[in-house]
């Protein structure tokens, strides 16, 4: 007998089973497709309160960096897990004023650079809540891809780590300031290598191969430096906040170069606070009944007469 | 068909020079590319619904982007498939490997020439229509097993092992099934099947429901037998929920594994030709082919309002039931029963017979399999036999066994 | 006549296969369709968490524990915060416990969805899958809302939560919890009560309780062997104590105890169950409090070692740590429930079709990511 | 049954290769045996009518420091009479080997594969020791304090970040 109530078991609930399919079937506009270039995820915005940075979105996506602000203190760097953070600070001079963030906040340390690399960042949101400025955060970005920037003389060192070039470097000085600064820095660390090395026998080895290295790198700033005064393009001093695809070492960085003498891809990379702060999002769209929005927002023809639909 | 054309050919001035026999294999090769011009845009169309289905029951959209709504997306996928890398494994069965997909499109594709599309429609006029239909179909396999065991993949092996066991399973009870009509009709003649089921009368011949002649309505064995055959046939293509062969979540892609390129295509291309033959043969020995379900206009009139009303109650039903409310159905038979109202022309043109009827059929029973599909989960292979050999197989017997006492009851044949 | 010859064929499931759930290999010796022995093969996704670990500070390790368990990363977080708070003694705000649970259940039921839409997967229906995956959606919504990430949050820090959630996060909760349960009627419609899918699911695989405890199974798949042996309710931490809810076990319905249908249904029910206790946090969740006072400022916690055990979607997820007072733990290993799950394949699969193992391993709910850690 | 009773009873029977019972620096405490007698312990704390330690939770090697003893650490539960015990071998740097429980609980099988896989403790009695995580052919141990990363893996260089 079960032979029997087998099979009529199974056709019950196989017909039970294709209910539910054509329910769906003949009803198509309860659909959860979203079609993304031209349908963009609903960002939840919201205001969580750190610091002044208003509507400071939670969507983890971009790390940025509101450079004027930064006072070069690395806790985010110290809070990095995946160190994919990088700055490079050196001491103001006594008398130098450097300016104050909007905390009012003297800055101490000029920040020579700082460097996001976007290919090694985790999404943790650990970096941000240790900035005594709020100035470094995650941003609902979450379109990295961008024609500018293409460096195409990778070497093959760099290029595991240069991903789609996601390394964004941050600047208040130019590159000659900079080349000049990590030379002194050179020699500062050269004069302590020889301290060192009269002081310390032993380790006479491991300062030299570190001297040595250091020498490189200023070398090969000097050069980066020397470039763009020969082909004489002026290069002030200035407060930049250009994100510019830096792999380390710098060799003689052409998009350096490019970017400085066309400002127009500088500004599409631009990723000033204010577009940060009121992201535009060209269509809203419910993904389900459940989650949909208020009608009243809801100006698209579509949109509304699936209201109607629903109402009957 | 073929003799026709043939003729036609010979009736131009210009080209009546050729001898017959030359017009009549010209006749016969434009026949046999229409033929697979048929399968060859059929599989693009059906791929391109088949997406569609599967997308709307499962609550998505489906391709969108290539062409308006994605008609185009099956055109370009055709194309990407045609410039792929054609990759033979090098410890494969050359020879076998290549030959495979062919078998199976061929055996595929030749079965289209006994089917008739309508009542001029027909490449062959076979006095053996349905038996050779039904053999020829079962060539398939061999190029199945060829295929898996040319590959020297096991997960090919093991599909073609399944597939060899399961569609040589089904041949029985599916033969059986049509034996059971053959019965009734007394001929293997397509053509005359379907003209058999012409005319309307009552609902297995007492109930007085007037309904169109067809097989389905002949009598509750046939009835059943319809579905066995709709069964037995989806196990024979192996669709889900019989798919066993190349279940994807088992034998990666079973015979079909090592398979690229235009090969790959091959294979999708005879799947949808068989499943569009299955369908073919379920309106044909079932449905009444390129007969219309309506006697004359007053008749589309009348059904298609029985329709709406029908469609009417059961949107309300499912409206009360579970709040939802599904439009689609009701405006579709809704527009379709005012115009046949509106436009005696168009009803006439509903109650008459030819190939419109046949697409129709054929294709609601493509959705059917379409909707097995994508609401089932798969059998396993013992259960697979179980079901074959100790449900439908004993089913399909009772059938027939039930079709010639029916006969006999209801007088339409004596002994 | 001589006897046939026949051989054992060894056959390579994976580590690309589309049901291995990741990268997991396994080795059937096969007899024709029937498999004779199954040898897992893992570490293809090993990603050293536990190296990784030993020079982390604590609170940077808690983004990695997330990526452990991919699927429940809120639970992974949850347990590892709850084990150094442990070992630092750090009371909680209520708030704080009440959000924890609201969001471990939450991934709970997001996870199970994965699973029972995966395990209709494995067994050939597609439509029940992206079901689910709807309903998960939803839930990622939510968890977006709250933490600003879809997948690894990084949310349950030591000592609080990352941000407080924002205004009408409860509300939206409330609203996924009324549709929920309509919606896993359509589930039980579809695919529970499916003929095909019970030939397929119900006795194979069964699990006998004194197997599934020497081997250290746990969480669903142990329960539905029929131990009731659920953390939350043996060994209560954070604040289950406080809420009423069912302990699902394996009642073999439609077959043996501990088959894989079991397996499937216990999770299913489980989160009707989850949903009961979002619904009671969600009723009692105090309004005040700061999520982020007990959040201390040096995480160092005193010297000794501590397990700790939580119920994560798929099991007891156990952390063992070992501090000697700095901020970095000396050791931490992570008990992930799937490892020992998994390893009972073997025993459970023998004897099957190559249909049924990878039923088999559907109803286990193994995520690779934590397997190999 | 607390844990002083339970180590209690094991020093009663199994004497002194029962060391010491730790309650100081641990949330779990834990009974400190023989390495060579953790089987037969655990099989004694298995079948006796009193323990039940049916469940083996967790298994971890641990090494301390580069000068300490490894260890390996037992977490066993009873799902019965839901009482715990923590046991601990010690096991030498040099020749690290501890009886394996891999036939009492399952759990162990891997669990222990896992430990030689990261420590190097081999499991003596283990039906199948080889690793299981990392590659078969992976040279030292990564979780030993002195181990020093690879830099090649079989002529692939392993890039390390930062």
């Amino acid at each position: 007998m079960s032979y029997f109530s087998n099979i009529s078991s199974a056709i019950t609930t196989l017909v039970d089973g294709m209910k539910v399919t054509m329910g769906y079937f003949v009803r198509p506009r309860e659909h959860v497709t979203l079609q993304y270039p031209d349908e963009v995820w609903p960002i939840p915005t919201r205001n969580i309160g750190v610091g002044e940075i208003e509507s400071y979105n939670t969507i983890r996506s971009k790390l940025v960096v509101d450079f004027e602000d930064c006072i070069g203190c690395k806790a985010c760097e110290r809070a990095c897990p995946v160190d994919c953070i990088d700055i490079e600070t050196f001491k103001a001079g006594p008398d130098e004023d450097i300016g104050t963030t909007k905390n009012d906040t003297k800055i101490k340390l000029r920040v020579t650079s700082f460097t996001i690399d976007m290919s090694e960042c985790m999404f943790c949101d650990l970096c941000t809540h240790p900035c005594p400025e709020d100035c470094i955060h995650m941003t609902p970005d979450y379109q990295f891809i961008s024609n500018d920037n293409v460096k195409l003389d990778v070497t093959p060192e760099e290029r595991w780590r240069d991903r789609n070039h996601l390394i964004y470097q941050f600047s208040k000085v130019s590159p000659i300031e900079r080349a000049q600064r990590q030379a002194e820095a050179e020699k500062v660390a050269a004069a302590k290598a020889a301290a060192m090395e009269a002081k310390k026998a032993a380790a006479e080895k491991a300062a030299a191969t570190k001297a040595a290295q250091e020498a490189r790198e200023a070398e090969q700033a000097q050069t980066a430096a020397a470039t763009p005064e020969g082909i004489g393009v002026p290069i002030a001093p200035s407060i930049s906040e250009t994100p510019v695809v830096q792999t380390e070492p710098v060799p003689v960085s052409t998009p350096t170069v490019e970017s400085a003498s066309e400002p127009e891809p500088m500004e599409k990379i631009e990723v000033p606070l204010e577009t940060i702060s009121t992201p535009e999002i060209p269509e809203v769209k419910p993904v389900t009944t459940e989650t949909a929005a208020e009608p009243e927002t809801q100006t698209e023809p579509e949109d509304s007469s699936k209201g109607e639909t629903e109402n009957g | 068909m073929i003799q026709l054309l043939a003729n036609w050919i010979l009736s131009f001035d210009i080209l009546s020079g050729m001898g017959n026999s030359v017009a009549w294999g010209l006749s016969l090769f434009i026949v046999a590319a229409l033929i697979f011009a048929f399968v060859a845009v059929n599989a693009i169309v059906l791929v391109y619904i088949e997406r569609k289905v599967s997308a709307f029951m499962q609550v998505r959209l489906g391709p969108m982007r290539v062409g308006k709504f994605g008609t185009l997306q099956t055109v370009a996928d055709a194309l990407k498939l045609l410039q792929k890398e054609d990759i033979i494994p090098r410890s494969a069965d050359k020879v076998l490997f290549i030959i495979g997909p062919w078998v199976i499109l061929v055996a595929s594709v030749v079965t289209f020439a006994a089917i008739p599309f309508s009542d001029t429609w027909l490449a062959a006029n076979m006095n053996i229509g349905l038996f050779y239909v039904v053999s020829i179909s079962s060539i398939v396999v061999l190029g199945i097993v060829m295929a898996g065991w040319a590959s020297n993949n096991k997960w090919s092996l093991y599909g073609a092992m399944r597939s060899a066991a399961q569609i040589i399973s089904y041949e029985i009870p599916v033969g059986i099934t049509l034996i059971a009509v053959v019965a009734v009709v007394g001929s293997l003649n397509l053509q005359t099947i379907i003209q058999e089921q012409a005319g309307t009368g009552n609902l297995f011949h007492w109930i007085p429901i007037p309904l169109p002649n067809w097989f389905i309505f002949h009598s509750p064995f046939l009835f059943i037998a319809a579905f066995v055959y709709l069964i037995g046939a989806t196990a024979e293509i192996n669709r889900t929920p019989f798919d066993i062969p190349e279940s994807e979540s088992e034998l990666v892609a079973g015979f079909m594994t090592e398979f690229s390129g235009l090969r790959w295509a091959l294979f999708f291309l005879s799947e949808y030709a068989n499943a569009t033959l299955v369908a073919f043969l379920v309106s044909i020995v079932f449905l009444g082919g390129w007969q219309s379900p309506f006697a004359d206009y007053q008749g589309t009139q009348i059904g298609f309002s029985i329709i709406t009303l029908v469609a009417i109650m059961w949107t309300l039903f499912v409206r009360a039931k579970t709040g939802r409310l599904s439009v689609y159905p009701l405006g579709l038979s809704l527009v379709i029963t005012i115009s046949a109202w509106l436009f005696p022309g168009f009803a006439i043109w509903m109650a008459s017979p030819g190939i419109f009827w046949m697409l129709m059929k054929a294709g609601s029973i493509i959705f059917m399999l379409m909707w097995f599909r994508w609401t089932f989960p798969r059998l396993r292979v013992d259960q697979l036999m179980y079901v074959s050999w100790k449900v439908i197989l004993p089913l399909s017997l009772i059938n027939l066994m039930g079709v010639a006492i029916w006969m006999w009851l209801t007088g339409e044949i004596q002994f | 006549m001589g006897r046939l010859h026949a051989e054992e064929m060894v056959l390579n499931m994976g580590p690309q296969h589309p049901s291995t759930h990741g990268v997991l290999r396994l080795k059937l010796r096969t007899d024709g369709e029937i498999v004779s022995h199954i040898e897992p093969v893992i570490g293809y996704l090993h990603r050293s968490f536990e190296k990784h670990a030993e020079n982390l500070e604590y609170q940077m390790i808690t983004p990695f524990t997330g990526r452990c368990d991919y699927l429940a990363a809120m639970g992974s977080e949850h347990g590892y915060a709850m084990a150094v708070e442990k070992m630092m003694a750090i009371e909680l705000p209520e708030r704080v416990e009440y959000l924890r649970v609201i969001f471990a259940e939450l991934q709970r039921i997001a996870s199970h969805l994965v699973a029972v839409g995966t395990f209709g997967l494995d067994v050939g229906a597609i439509t029940p899958f992206i079901y689910c995956f709807r309903e998960r959606e939803l839930i990622l919504d939510l968890f977006e809302m709250a933490s600003g990430a879809r997948l690894l949050y990084n949310y349950i820090w030591i000592g609080g939560l990352a941000h407080d959630v924002p205004p009408g996060f409860v509300e939206k909760t409330y609203e996924f919890l009324d549709a929920f349960d309509e919606r896993v009627a359509e589930y039980n419609q579809i695919l529970t009560g499916n003929k095909i899918f019970i030939e397929r699911a119900a006795d194979i695989g069964v699990m006998t309780p004194e197997v599934a405890i020497n081997y250290g199974v746990t969480g669903p798949s142990l329960r539905a062997s029929g131990v009731n042996i659920d953390i939350r309710r043996t060994e209560p931490y954070s604040i289950y104590d406080r809420f009423d809810f069912d302990v699902p076990l394996g009642q073999g319905l439609q077959g043996t105890i501990g088959d894989s249908w079991d397996r499937y249904y216990v999770r299913v029910l489980e989160m009707g169950e989850s949903a009961k206790i979002i619904r009671q946090a969600l009723d009692q969740l105090p309004v005040e409090g700061d999520v982020k006072s007990a959040i201390p400022r040096r995480i160092r916690p005193p010297k000794g070692e501590i397990y700790f055990r939580s119920e994560n979607p798929r099991g007891e997820l156990g952390y063992y740590i070992v501090s000697n007072g700095k901020n970095v733990p000396v050791r931490l290993k992570m008990r992930s429930p799937a490892f020992s799950n998994l390893s009972v394949i073997n025993e459970i699969g023998q004897g099957w079709m190559i249909s049924d193992v990878i039923a088999i391993l559907g109803s286990l709910d193994i995520v690779l990511g934590e397997i190999d850690r | 049954m607390t844990e002083q009773e339970i180590y209690a009873d094991l020093s009663s029977k199994f004497g002194d290769k029962v060391i010491e019972f730790m309650e100081e620096g641990t949330l779990n405490p834990t009974v400190v045996v023989d390495a060579g007698a953790i089987a037969k312990i655990v099989t004694y704390l298995k079948d006796e009518e009193r323990f039940q330690f049916d469940s083996l939770m967790n298994l971890a090697g641990h090494d301390a420091d580069v000068e300490t003893e490894f260890s390996v650490i037992y977490h066993l539960v009873s799902t019965e009479l839901k009482h715990y015990i923590t046991l601990k071998v010690f096991t030498s740097r040099d020749e690290p080997k501890v009886a394996s429980i891999a036939e009492i609980h399952r759990t162990a099988d891997w669990h222990e594969r896992e430990a030689f896989d990261l420590y190097g403790i081999n499991f003596e009695g283990h039906p199948d020791l080889k690793r299981i995580l990392m590659e078969d052919d992976w040279e030292g141990y990564p979780l030993r304090k002195d181990y020093v990363p690879a830099e090649f893996y079989r002529g692939m260089r392993i890039e390390k970040v930062k």
